[in-house]
């Protein structure tokens, strides 16, 4: 067997291991249900490995390698193929998947040891893989949306997964309505692409874009068409990449376990969008005014977010900022039409987003389940692996030269200033956006596992280093954070038609633009340093000055308040006042009740012809087979 | 002849499909029904089917009236119907009706002018039966499986007391 | 073809006139002595006791009704074993497909002990 | 050669006969009988157009009746003994529970 | 019609329906006769010695006194029943020799449906014993009875499901055709014979014929020691001949039966004078049959009888998954072939 006809395994083989888990986990021993789940990761993995090095091999003509298992809809003209569709792009996700899911998987066996829905967490956890497989593999829109709302099934199921914990059951609520939003431009996307170009899958969509002759371009016209469609397409992608304003999910999706949030919400899921929109670059490049949204819309969050990240004082929400903030990132490299840039912080976000929410999820491990960086400190000494595991995750998101994070933020930031138009600007707010994110990550650092220990002995009992299924998956994805960026990824990437033509930048204007952007970085450092090492009074006294904005950062810009007011709050109103008391209690409910008596009333009368009598009932039918035969026969 | 062979074997049958009703005990009615599909079965021959024939008499009085005279034998019933009818009204409703029933398909039958005879190229052979039975008819055949299996099982969970 | 069925139907009335004639023959030439001993029904000698209609185990019913639904499948297997050379390897699951189906229900019966006449 | 229409007649007779057994009698296993010859009578006219039409296919409902009636010969048996075990007789008059 | 009956053709059949009726009626008295015989030589007895030599006149003498025998009716016996279940048990087992080929033109009707012919009316046969041992009103005739009607329609089964894998084979259902099927050789030496290829569907097929006609080791229907004589007991005179006559003719039958699928039927080497040609076939035939019966006498003085219970089991457990088994394995090897 080719290393190409076993793709299909690669999705299988973890919905598998979902199916068994789901179904026998109850009465299956818990190191049988990890190994299960792990290793149907695992195997994908290797599957995985195997396609991707066989891919190297291949010429570029010979790309993308396409499988068409069968026909999965069929009406009218309508086609869509379940196939799976293996390029550069796809296949550097599915490494990132599976290889980043195992490492995550393995983690959870030492983390989730001790919950009571052991297997529920696998069997979802294989589930989402399985549906992240298929929306990365997928060689159709369609398909790919399968995969899409798979995921946020998933993801609403392992966020609400202490579902006894109403915070827990809302926050997986509220990430899946806030998705939908989203979901509903992917749809409409995906019906004006099929209006459009009459097919959904990538090839054919790709290949008819460049024929401009061929779709119908009424009413919008050929870049009116293609512009509804990319930014209809980034609706979806921001829903699910949470971008604003569609972001408002993912720091409450901190309510699900850890490990949930390393690979869905930080290294996977969330890069749905940005893979989405990579994917459709060839839609993109035709459409400069949605590419220029993306880059806007994307740098405005990367911003915007890392400014609510400097003051928040939860362990997991400092992280969940910093991703969305990081996600802008790759939103800002594709919408500069680098979609290799945006890509290769995507990959390198995931080894060190993950490390990070790991390293986070093994300190709540450790301080028993105390998240706030307020009541930590000093757990350096407590917890060595994680700490330095932790480091070097710091290091890499904030971009100090030799680790990943360097690199493909500069990647970015490069990206970004060769824009045509806007260059200049998008750069200077990703270079500020770089240094909070440097300045709040050294934060986090610093207060978590320096200093003397603010949390008292008698709430925390035993400070501990977390088990070695835990320590060593932190070990593995410290060194990919370290690795990761010297793998030529843009370099690699480029040949899958994910570039748009533009004048490089020169090298010493990239040099420029480096020590730009690492001083930046080294000065996020140094304020942290100083506000919270070598003068701990400061950042008290800055806040009681410039309160208005504190309270503000500390709000989240009071955007949930917003959005409650604007839109929660009518529909709540709306439907208690007039759906609930008008519609349902009197009209609804009074037909349902007047087709209930009526029926009542005529069976108290009918009833007499249910005799219990055979015989009658055999007279009924003769009685309706005369009839039935007269009619024909008259 | 074929006209004297088929009105021969059609009184027969129906003389014994009366029968069946007449009889008091039900035994006899059971014996009559096997005298009349064994009729019906003539008259298969003389409509070409002779592989229906034959299998209808292996099924039906082979197989089914054995089964019918079985319990018969077993639950040993007493001749009459014991009580008097409370239905007695259903015989002046369902009689006519069906009687109006007869009348219509007859009428029409009968006013059937272009009524053709028989046509006699087609032979119910068993090859031809099994040929289009297994490729055409596949489906019911299998389904029918199924349903033997579930009879199978409804009448042992029915008939067995101790389960 | 009604040729073929013809000397049937003349062998039938042969053999059924042969079976009355006999009969006839008897009740002719025979002896009649009745007397109500040698008509009351054989028990070995003795005085009958209570009447010959009893009920019956339900096992012969159940004999009956798997030999019914067994007969179906056989008759299904007519048809298909003169065709099966035309059907080839389709035939044959076809049938393997009824036959489990048949052999599942068999299954089921005996692990309900309807089989069993010891008890 | 015999009109198609005699066998129709026939089938019609046969088939009232059938329905009208189940109006008179009043013993289950006489219903039973009943529905036999309608089944017969039904076979009868399948029999008879199979050959009116030239088609084998007729043919081929019949032997799916026959499995039919097999089936609901033995289902009904065992339901008829199963009565009998709880009421002792097998008047159909008499098992009326089955009401509003 | 009027052509019909005077054609040359119908005088033929007619010739053929009363050579093979008196014929086979000779064979069934007869057949008394040997049994007697036969037990009484490997009971170390002379049998019948005194009606004619070697009693070879018993069965005509048996005749004459079962016709001038009391006929004894129970006074509590369902009366109409009572008579004709002699006569149902009776027709379908004569009827069975109209389609059975006793040589190349020796046989009433060759339908293309013969086989499964004699499948229907030897099914009808069970009414007669059912029939005549509920009739008699006693308690030893039904349970005979209903023993007796219970093992036929068991071992039927087995019956049928064995000759199917000889169906597979042969791919017909006439008698005929099935046995010019078998007229050739292999090697030139060895006959075409289906006993060789089915011989698991031969073996079920014997059992299940000795199980089907209620003889020994099967006869638990009339087992003397237990039933005394079964559904029959009350019978006498003409009736009790009429149940032997139509016994003698099921064994007949199935003998008949196992010679056409299995043995070839009527062929067998062909020699000698164009008048001995014309006979050596029935010859052969008969041949072959009397070989079958003489094993059943053998059977019926040498094996002990079954009990009832091993009966069923040994039917519904044993035969039956056999003769399925055997469809199956027949079925895939001519599938791949």
């Amino acid at each position: 067997m080719g290393a190409f006809d076993s793709l299909w395994l690669i999705p299988i083989l973890p919905l598998i291991g979902a199916t068994v888990n789901g179904v026998f986990g109850k009465r299956l021993p818990k190191n049988v249900i990890g190994t299960l789940a792990a290793g149907s990761v695992g195997l994908s993995f290797l599957i995985s490995l195997r396609a991707f090095v066989a891919m190297l091999a291949l010429p570029q003509t010979g790309l993308p390698i396409l499988r068409d298992y069968f026909t999965w809809i069929q009406a009218g003209t309508f086609q869509a193929q379940f196939g799976l569709m293996l390029d550069q792009l796809s296949g550097l996700m599915i490494l990132i998947v599976t290889g980043v899911g195992f490492l995550i998987h393995i983690y959870s066996i030492g983390y989730m040891s001790h919950e009571e829905g052991f297997y529920r967490y696998f069997s979802y956890l294989n589930l989402f893989v399985f549906f992240m497989l298929t929306l990365v593999l997928a060689n159709n829109y369609l398909l790919m949306f399968v995969g899409w709302e798979g995921v946020g099934l998933c993801s609403y199921l392992l966020i609400g997964f202490w579902f006894s914990k109403k915070s827990a059951a809302d926050a997986g609520k509220k990430a899946f309505v806030v998705n939908r939003v989203g979901d509903f431009g992917f749809i409409l996307a995906i019906m004006l692409i099929y209006r459009t170009f009459e097919r959904v899958d990538f090839q054919s969509v790709f290949s008819r874009v460049e024929d401009v002759s061929l779709f119908p371009v009424e009413p919008l016209g050929t870049v009116g068409v293609l512009t509804t469609i990319c930014l209809l397409l980034f609706v979806g992608a921001a829903g699910k990449s949470a971008q604003f304003p569609l972001y408002v999910w993912l720091p409450d999706a901190m309510e699900g376990p850890t490990p949930v949030s390393a690979l869905i919400h930080a290294a996977t899921m969330v890069t749905a969008g940005v893979y989405m929109v990579a994917r459709s670059a060839a839609l993109y490049n035709h459409a400069p005014g949605a590419l220029f949204v993306v880059a806007v819309v994307g740098v405005f969050t990367a911003i915007y977010a890392a400014s609510i990240g400097l003051v928040q004082t939860d362990i997991k929400k400092v992280l969940a900022y910093s991703t969305v903030s990081q996600l802008g990132y790759m939103f800002l490299g594709c919408g500069a039409g680098v979609y290799a840039a945006g890509v290769f912080h995507l990959m390198t976000h995931a080894f060190f987003k993950a490390l990070l929410f790991l390293g986070a999820g093994s300190v709540i491990h450790g301080m028993g389940g105390i998240q706030d960086i307020r009541q930590m400190g000093g757990l350096r000494r407590h917890m060595p692996w994680t700490y330095r595991t932790f480091l070097v995750g710091t290091l890499a998101i904030a971009g100090i030269p030799g680790l990943a994070g360097f690199f493909s933020k500069d990647a970015v930031l490069e990206a970004a200033w060769s824009h045509a138009a806007y260059g200049k600007l998008l750069w200077a707010v990703g270079v500020i956006a770089a240094g909070f994110t440097s300045f709040y990550m050294f934060r986090l650092l610093i207060l978590t596992f320096y200093g003397a220990p603010r949390y008292s002995e008698h709430d925390v009992h035993h400070v501990h280093e977390s088990p070695s299924s835990m320590v060593v998956p932190l070990i593995i994805l410290a060194i990919f954070s370290i690795v990761a960026g010297y793998i030529d990824i843009p370099h690699f990437l480029t040949p899958a038609s994910l570039e748009t033509e533009r004048e490089a930048v020169s090298s010493s204007t990239g040099i420029l633009l480096t020590a730009a952007s690492t001083t930046v970085a080294l000065l996020g450092f140094a304020l942290a340093y100083l506000f919270y090492v070598a003068r701990p009074g400061l950042p008290d006294r800055l806040a009681a000055r410039a309160h208005a904005m504190y309270s503000i950062l500390v709000n989240k810009y009071y955007v949930d308040e917003l959005y409650d007011a604007i839109i929660v709050w009518p529909i709540v109103q709306t439907s208690r006042e007039l759906l609930w008391k008008v519609v349902d209690t009197l009209m609804i409910d009074g037909a349902v009740n007047a087709v209930g008596r009526l029926v009542r009333g005529s069976a108290s009368g009918l009833k007499h012809m249910q005799s219990g009598y055979v015989r009658t009932y055999a007279g009924w039918i003769l009685f309706g087979g005369v009839l039935v035969v007269a009619w024909f026969l008259r | 002849m074929i006209q004297i062979l088929f009105f021969f074997f059609a009184a027969i049958a129906v003389g014994a499909a009366l029968n069946v009703l007449v009889q008091k005990h039900v035994l006899y009615s059971a014996l009559s029904l096997i005298l009349m599909l064994t009729a019906v079965s003539v008259l298969f021959i003389l409509l070409q089917a002779d592989f229906l024939a034959v299998i209808n008499v292996i099924v039906y009085a082979g197989a089914i009236m054995v089964l019918f005279v079985f319990v018969i034998m077993l639950l040993n019933l007493p001749e009459d119907e014991d009580g008097a009818d409370r239905l007695r009204w259903l015989k002046f409703i369902g009689i006519p009706l069906g009687l109006f029933f007869l009348v219509l398909v007859v009428t029409t039958l009968w006013n059937l002018e272009a009524n053709p005879g028989t046509q006699p190229q087609l032979v119910g052979s068993p090859a031809a039966i099994g040929q289009s039975l297994f490729t055409d008819f596949v489906l019911p055949f299998e389904v029918t499986s199924l349903l033997i299996l579930i009879a199978l099982m409804g009448a042992v969970v029915f008939a067995k007391r101790d389960l | 073809m009604l040729e073929k069925w013809a000397p049937v139907l003349i062998f039938f009335i042969l053999v059924v006139g042969f079976g009355v004639v006999s009969l006839i023959g008897s009740y002719i030439f025979g002896v009649k002595k009745p007397d109500p001993r040698k008509l009351s029904p054989y028990e070995c000698g003795v005085q009958p006791i209570g009447t010959a209609r009893e009920r019956f185990s339900v096992k012969f019913y159940l004999v009956a009704m798997l030999f019914l639904l067994f007969d179906i499948e056989a008759i299904f297997l007519f048809p298909w074993a003169v065709v099966y050379r035309q059907l080839k390897l389709f035939g044959f699951f076809e049938m393997l497909l009824f036959i489990a189906a048949i052999l599942a229900g068999y299954i089921y019966v005996w692990k309900k002990g309807a089989l069993e006449w010891e008890r | 050669m015999i009109p198609i229409g005699w066998y129709l007649i026939l089938s019609a007779i046969l088939f009232l006969i059938g329905v009208l057994g189940f109006f008179i009698k009043r013993n289950i296993i006489a219903l039973l009988l009943s529905v036999e010859i309608m089944l017969n009578a039904v076979n009868l006219t399948f029999v008879a157009f199979s050959l009116q039409h030239g088609k084998i296919s007729g043919q081929i409902f019949v032997f799916f009746v026959l499995v039919v009636a097999a089936a609901e010969a033995a289902v009904g048996l065992a339901l008829v003994i199963a009565m009998f075990r709880n009421r002792e007789s097998l008047n159909v008059d008499r098992s009326n529970l089955l009401k509003w | 019609m009027i052509e019909y009956v005077t054609g040359s053709e119908f005088i033929v059949l007619m010739i053929k329906i009363f050579v093979i009726f008196g014929g086979v009626m000779g064979a069934l008295a007869y057949l008394s006769w040997l049994e007697r015989k036969l037990m009484a030589r490997v009971q170390m007895r002379p049998g019948p010695t005194r009606v004619g030599p070697f009693g070879l006149l018993q069965p005509i003498a048996d005749g004459l006194k079962f016709l001038f025998k009391e006929d004894v009716i129970p006074t509590h016996s369902n009366r109409f029943l009572y008579i004709a279940a002699p006569i149902v048990s009776l027709v379908p087992a004569l009827l069975s020799f109209s389609v059975i080929p006793f040589g190349p033109s020796l046989q009433i009707t060759d339908l293309s449906v013969g086989l499964l012919f004699i499948f229907a009316v030897t099914s009808l046969g069970i009414y007669g014993i059912a029939l005549g041992g509920w009739a008699s009103n006693s308690k030893y005739p039904l349970m005979g009875a209903i023993r007796s009607s219970a093992q036929m329609i068991s071992y039927e089964l087995s019956l049928t499901l064995s000759v199917v894998g000889v169906l597979m084979i042969a791919n017909t259902l006439s008698l005929a055709e099935l046995v010019t099927a078998q007229q050739s050789t292999w090697l030139g030496i060895i006959p075409r014979w289906n006993i060789f290829l089915q011989p698991v569907a031969f073996v079920v097929y014997l059992v299940s014929a000795v199980a089907e006609t209620n003889r020994l080791p099967f006869d638990l229907a009339e087992s003397e020691q237990e039933l005394v004589a079964g559904w029959h007991t009350e019978y006498s005179s003409m009736k009790f001949a009429m149940f032997m006559l139509a016994e003698y003719a099921n064994v007949v039958t199935v003998s008949s039966l196992a010679t056409i699928m299995f043995f070839g039927g009527w062929t067998g080497p062909m020699f000698g004078p164009a008048l001995l040609q014309m006979a050596l076939p029935t010859v052969w035939f008969l041949l072959k049959v009397s070989i079958f019966i003489f094993f059943y006498v053998l059977m019926r003085a040498t094996v002990p009888r079954f009990r009832y219970d091993q009966l069923m089991r040994f039917g519904w457990k044993v035969l039956l998954p056999l003769s399925l088994a055997n469809i199956v394995v027949t079925s895939f090897v001519v599938a791949i072939s």
